[in-house]
């Protein structure tokens, strides 16, 4: 499996493929709409992110010292941006995640393109991915 | 009617770039834009005669008081309003609403009633739910038809002797109803209830005159009419202002302070503690001045325009829903489109330039009411061009069919 | 130290004349100028990114929610604040206070008892005077020596079990003095009591480190510190925050609204009802910045030689009286000439150019203290002159002739 | 006995004949000062005139349709002023002090070179003085 950064470096290949701001979008909605469903159960507000626009739940589990990561939102370019996220993390065990220097955002355009509240939801998100993290770190 | 393009070289702000395309501000009902007329008032009245007002002897200290005090006649004057002393500067209508909803307390008790109505923004909820909390009273909710208007004949049966107060809106901000405010009051005083407005919205966008509609309390803000963050006025009558406790205690709110007794100053002082928004008041006289040099009826007749080209146009989208598609409405159209999530639609429209609010607008019983999570909210001034219009519709198709 | 003509020049209004002559200001205690640094940012606000803050999508709402947002981490980082949501940013002192003397209520009872001092400006009285009439605690007051200084002796013996709160200026806007405000505030919390400090005149002449003065409430006003009117800042541990009612109902403050149940948000929304003063707030940053590229170090230093080069001159003149002339204190002088009125040398110096403060000061307390109508208040600030000071006094001088 | 008017005119009279504000002022002060005394008893609360900086005290008499005022001030520009306002309306029936217009103290400079706050004092006295005619009228 490849690492925390060779999946980051991956997705801005992806990023840079594109031409403009519609396209990109359009690969994000694009991803939303693929995201493996989320089982309902899950979409309580002990899952939900604060600072986000639309309602995003993410929920985790962990085995063999891997984090699993699962995700869903309400609307669909929230999606997308944390298909990216679960893609990136999602797999690893807690301390890579804790560690992981996320820079991917910035350099696929995220921050300039997405609205800043988007990426203030998704700061949240990368937040709430590592206290997860942090928590199996702990318990172990 | 109005030379729109004139008008537009007042708002700097409106040549702005967003993403390398022409802004398009359609957020008035959130805020209003500034003209130049505002803008270059409060660097004046910073670069020349900056100075702590009332009480002062010294020159500059008279000129901002004096300025100040003129934005009052100017109030009184476009507002109706038969005192000076019956309108208190705010720093806006959510602080005129809490003046009131505080002073009531040792005035309403647990036999009281409360009326609101299921539009309400929260700032006309949440400080009556707060008073009900503390004295017992109970607050009653007029509910809204399908088309978003209010149910005037469930209001009529909720009027009954206990009720003591109405708060209604002027108009929705969400849906951009106009409600019957004259019926509303007049039916109220019949019960011998009195009435307070929330004008946030309404104020923007007609000339009314407040003792001809016998209202008992008007609240508004500055922002939303083309004047300054931190400033807004509440009107009240002044036998009922003058039966309130005060809200703040302070400077300038008193008249005599010993550590025996304080007595306290009359209107409007007593509602004005503190070193208020001198700056932001000055400004909002000039910002009146200057939607009044366009003229309301002007202003009206032309919103009405690009409310009616918009709705008209938007409703050719396939599965898009109007919410207070009605005739009485000012310039707001609150829209969905299939299930697409608000916030989608938002965030295409911005990278198109385009500013519009998404989400619950401070109305969560509204959308509780309609069952969403939000919507998309679009709203015009009289700054706004047809044109930006054709590119907004556009570009909500666009990002319909990004969505897929 | 400083360079103060080049400061000059960032101040417009210091060019401006009265009566054919320069304006020499010297009521910076009742408010203080604004650079253009100031002015810009409001200018800059309106002109490019107005727009309603939090919960916006678009990027004008982002860059107006971001700015505002900066200027709480500037009022963090420059007080020494450890979480910026210890911060709510209100519309001045007296609104600051009186979040705090409202949200007790519920808090206080008749057996409780609270501190202040016979020098606190009537917003530091008035509010706590409205709370214990409203929950029949016992107000208690720290009496004043001749030169105007605390009894801090009498403060110790005030200070028993029963004193739930003290409430003590930082700098009195008066006479200039400077509290013992660590001390004030290690006693009282052996005492088990919290304090809150009125530092609508400390903030704007030193820089302090609220953490460490490990003080409960601290309050102040933009329009003192270089910064717009309209504006100031409430900073309050979060645990004491947390335990304290919202002050007003609205938008922002709540997280869930229906008609069953609301939930208030987190801090500080909680206390940010409604649309705040948003171009005030981002142009108080702008003014925090400009006031540390001076330095408070500079600014404090300076401002010392101000005080002294005055005090010395003024006390050569004949029967002159100088109300708290101590060694701890700000550049702020309050005094009378023989029996003259404060008024007649106010308007005398006004002639002249001068602007002071004549009266009361919003300080009844101090004037039934030293049995006075009023003082006249001279109020330096760094970017006044010893010129300006010589040509104050002499003007002085003159007026007393004319007076006989 | 001279007019209202002409008691104006002949205050302006005597201003021009300043070159500047500062003997304007000394005028002000010497005029305060030769004030005749007060009646202490009259000193109470109900005579204050509100809106001044300083406390102005005014008393009226009224007899053979004739009103009298007295005044005094514990500021003595305010009291200068206040003593040419009684030299202009003192002596006069009610109706002529009603109808009389005030035209001296813009033509004297007061406006501009008394600060406003005390012009502002200075509109009080006035209001005040029309009052009191007011109420004789409506006696009679
Ligand atoms: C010591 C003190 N406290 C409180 C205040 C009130 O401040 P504001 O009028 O800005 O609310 C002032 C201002 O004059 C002051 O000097
Ligand atoms: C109908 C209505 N009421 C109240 C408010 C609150 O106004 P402010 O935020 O200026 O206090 C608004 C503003 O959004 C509004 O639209």
């Amino acid at each position: 499996m490849k690492s925390i950064q060779e999946k980051q470096n991956q997705i801005i290949d992806e990023f840079n493929f594109f031409q403009d701001w519609t396209e990109k979008y359009q690969y994000l909605i694009d991803l939303g709409k693929s995201l493996p469903d989320f089982d309902q159960n899950n979409k309580i507000d002990s899952n939900l992110i604060d600072g986000c626009q639309s309602k995003v739940w993410l929920n985790s589990s962990f085995n063999d010292n891997i984090v699993i990561f699962e995700a869903d939102s309400d609307a669909i370019i929230s999606k997308g941006i944390i298909s990216l996220l679960i893609r990136v993390f999602s797999g690893h065990n807690p301390k890579d995640i804790l560690e992981a220097n996320i820079d991917f955002i910035e350099k696929i355009g995220l921050n300039s393109h997405l609205s800043q509240t988007r990426a203030n939801g998704l700061l949240s998100m990368i937040k709430q991915i590592k206290i997860y993290a942090l928590a199996y770190q702990v318990k172990k | 009617m109005l030379d729109v393009y004139k008008i537009r070289e007042d708002f700097p702000i409106l040549s702005k770039k967003i993403n390398d395309t022409d802004l398009i501000y359609f957020d008035n009902a959130a805020t209003s834009q500034t003209p130049n007329q505002v803008i270059d008032v409060i660097s004046d009245y910073y670069k020349n005669y900056n100075s702590n007002i009332h009480r002062g002897l010294h020159s500059l200290s008279v000129d901002a008081t004096n300025k100040y005090e003129e934005t009052r006649l100017k109030v009184k004057e476009h507002f109706g309003i038969t005192h000076n002393h019956e309108i208190i500067f705010t720093s806006g209508t959510t602080h005129g609403i809490n003046i009131i909803s505080s002073g009531l307390e040792k005035m309403i008790s647990s036999k009281d009633e409360l009326i609101i109505s299921e539009m309400e923004h929260h700032s006309n909820i949440v400080p009556w739910q707060m008073l009900c909390e503390k004295t017992g009273a109970k607050l009653k909710v007029i509910p809204i038809n399908e088309n978003g208007t209010l149910k005037i004949d469930e209001y009529k049966s909720l009027l009954t002797p206990n009720v003591k107060f109405v708060f209604i809106s002027h108009v929705s901000n969400t849906l951009g109803i106009l409600n019957p405010i004259k019926e509303i009051i007049d039916l109220a005083h019949k019960n011998k209830s009195k009435v307070l407005i929330d004008g946030a919205q309404g104020a923007a966008h007609f000339k009314i005159n407040l003792s001809e509609l016998d209202v008992d309390f008007y609240v508004a803000s500055a922002h939303k009419l083309c004047g300054p963050t931190g400033v807004g006025f509440l009107y009240g009558k002044s036998d009922l202002l003058n039966s309130l406790p005060p809200y703040q205690g302070g400077g300038e709110m008193i008249s005599n302070v010993t550590f025996d007794k304080t007595e306290y100053a009359d209107l409007p002082h007593k509602f004005e503690a503190g070193t208020p928004n001198i700056a932001g008041v000055i400004a909002f006289g000039a910002a009146l001045d200057y939607m009044n040099s366009i003229g309301f009826e002007n202003i009206d007749a032309y919103e009405k325009t690009l409310l009616d080209y918009a709705t008209e146009n938007l409703r050719k989208i396939d599965n898009i829903k109007i919410y207070g598609d009605v005739d009485e409405k000012i310039s707001v159209i609150s829209f969905n489109i299939a299930d697409h999530h608000p916030s989608d639609i938002g965030s295409i429209l911005d990278q198109f330039g385009i500013a519009v609010r998404t989400g619950q607008h401070c109305t969560q019983p509204i959308m509780d009411h309609f069952k969403i999570p939000g919507t998309v909210r679009a709203s015009f001034s009289f700054y706004n061009t047809k044109s930006e219009i054709d590119l907004f519709i556009d570009a909500v198709k666009k990002a319909v069919k990004m969505l897929g």
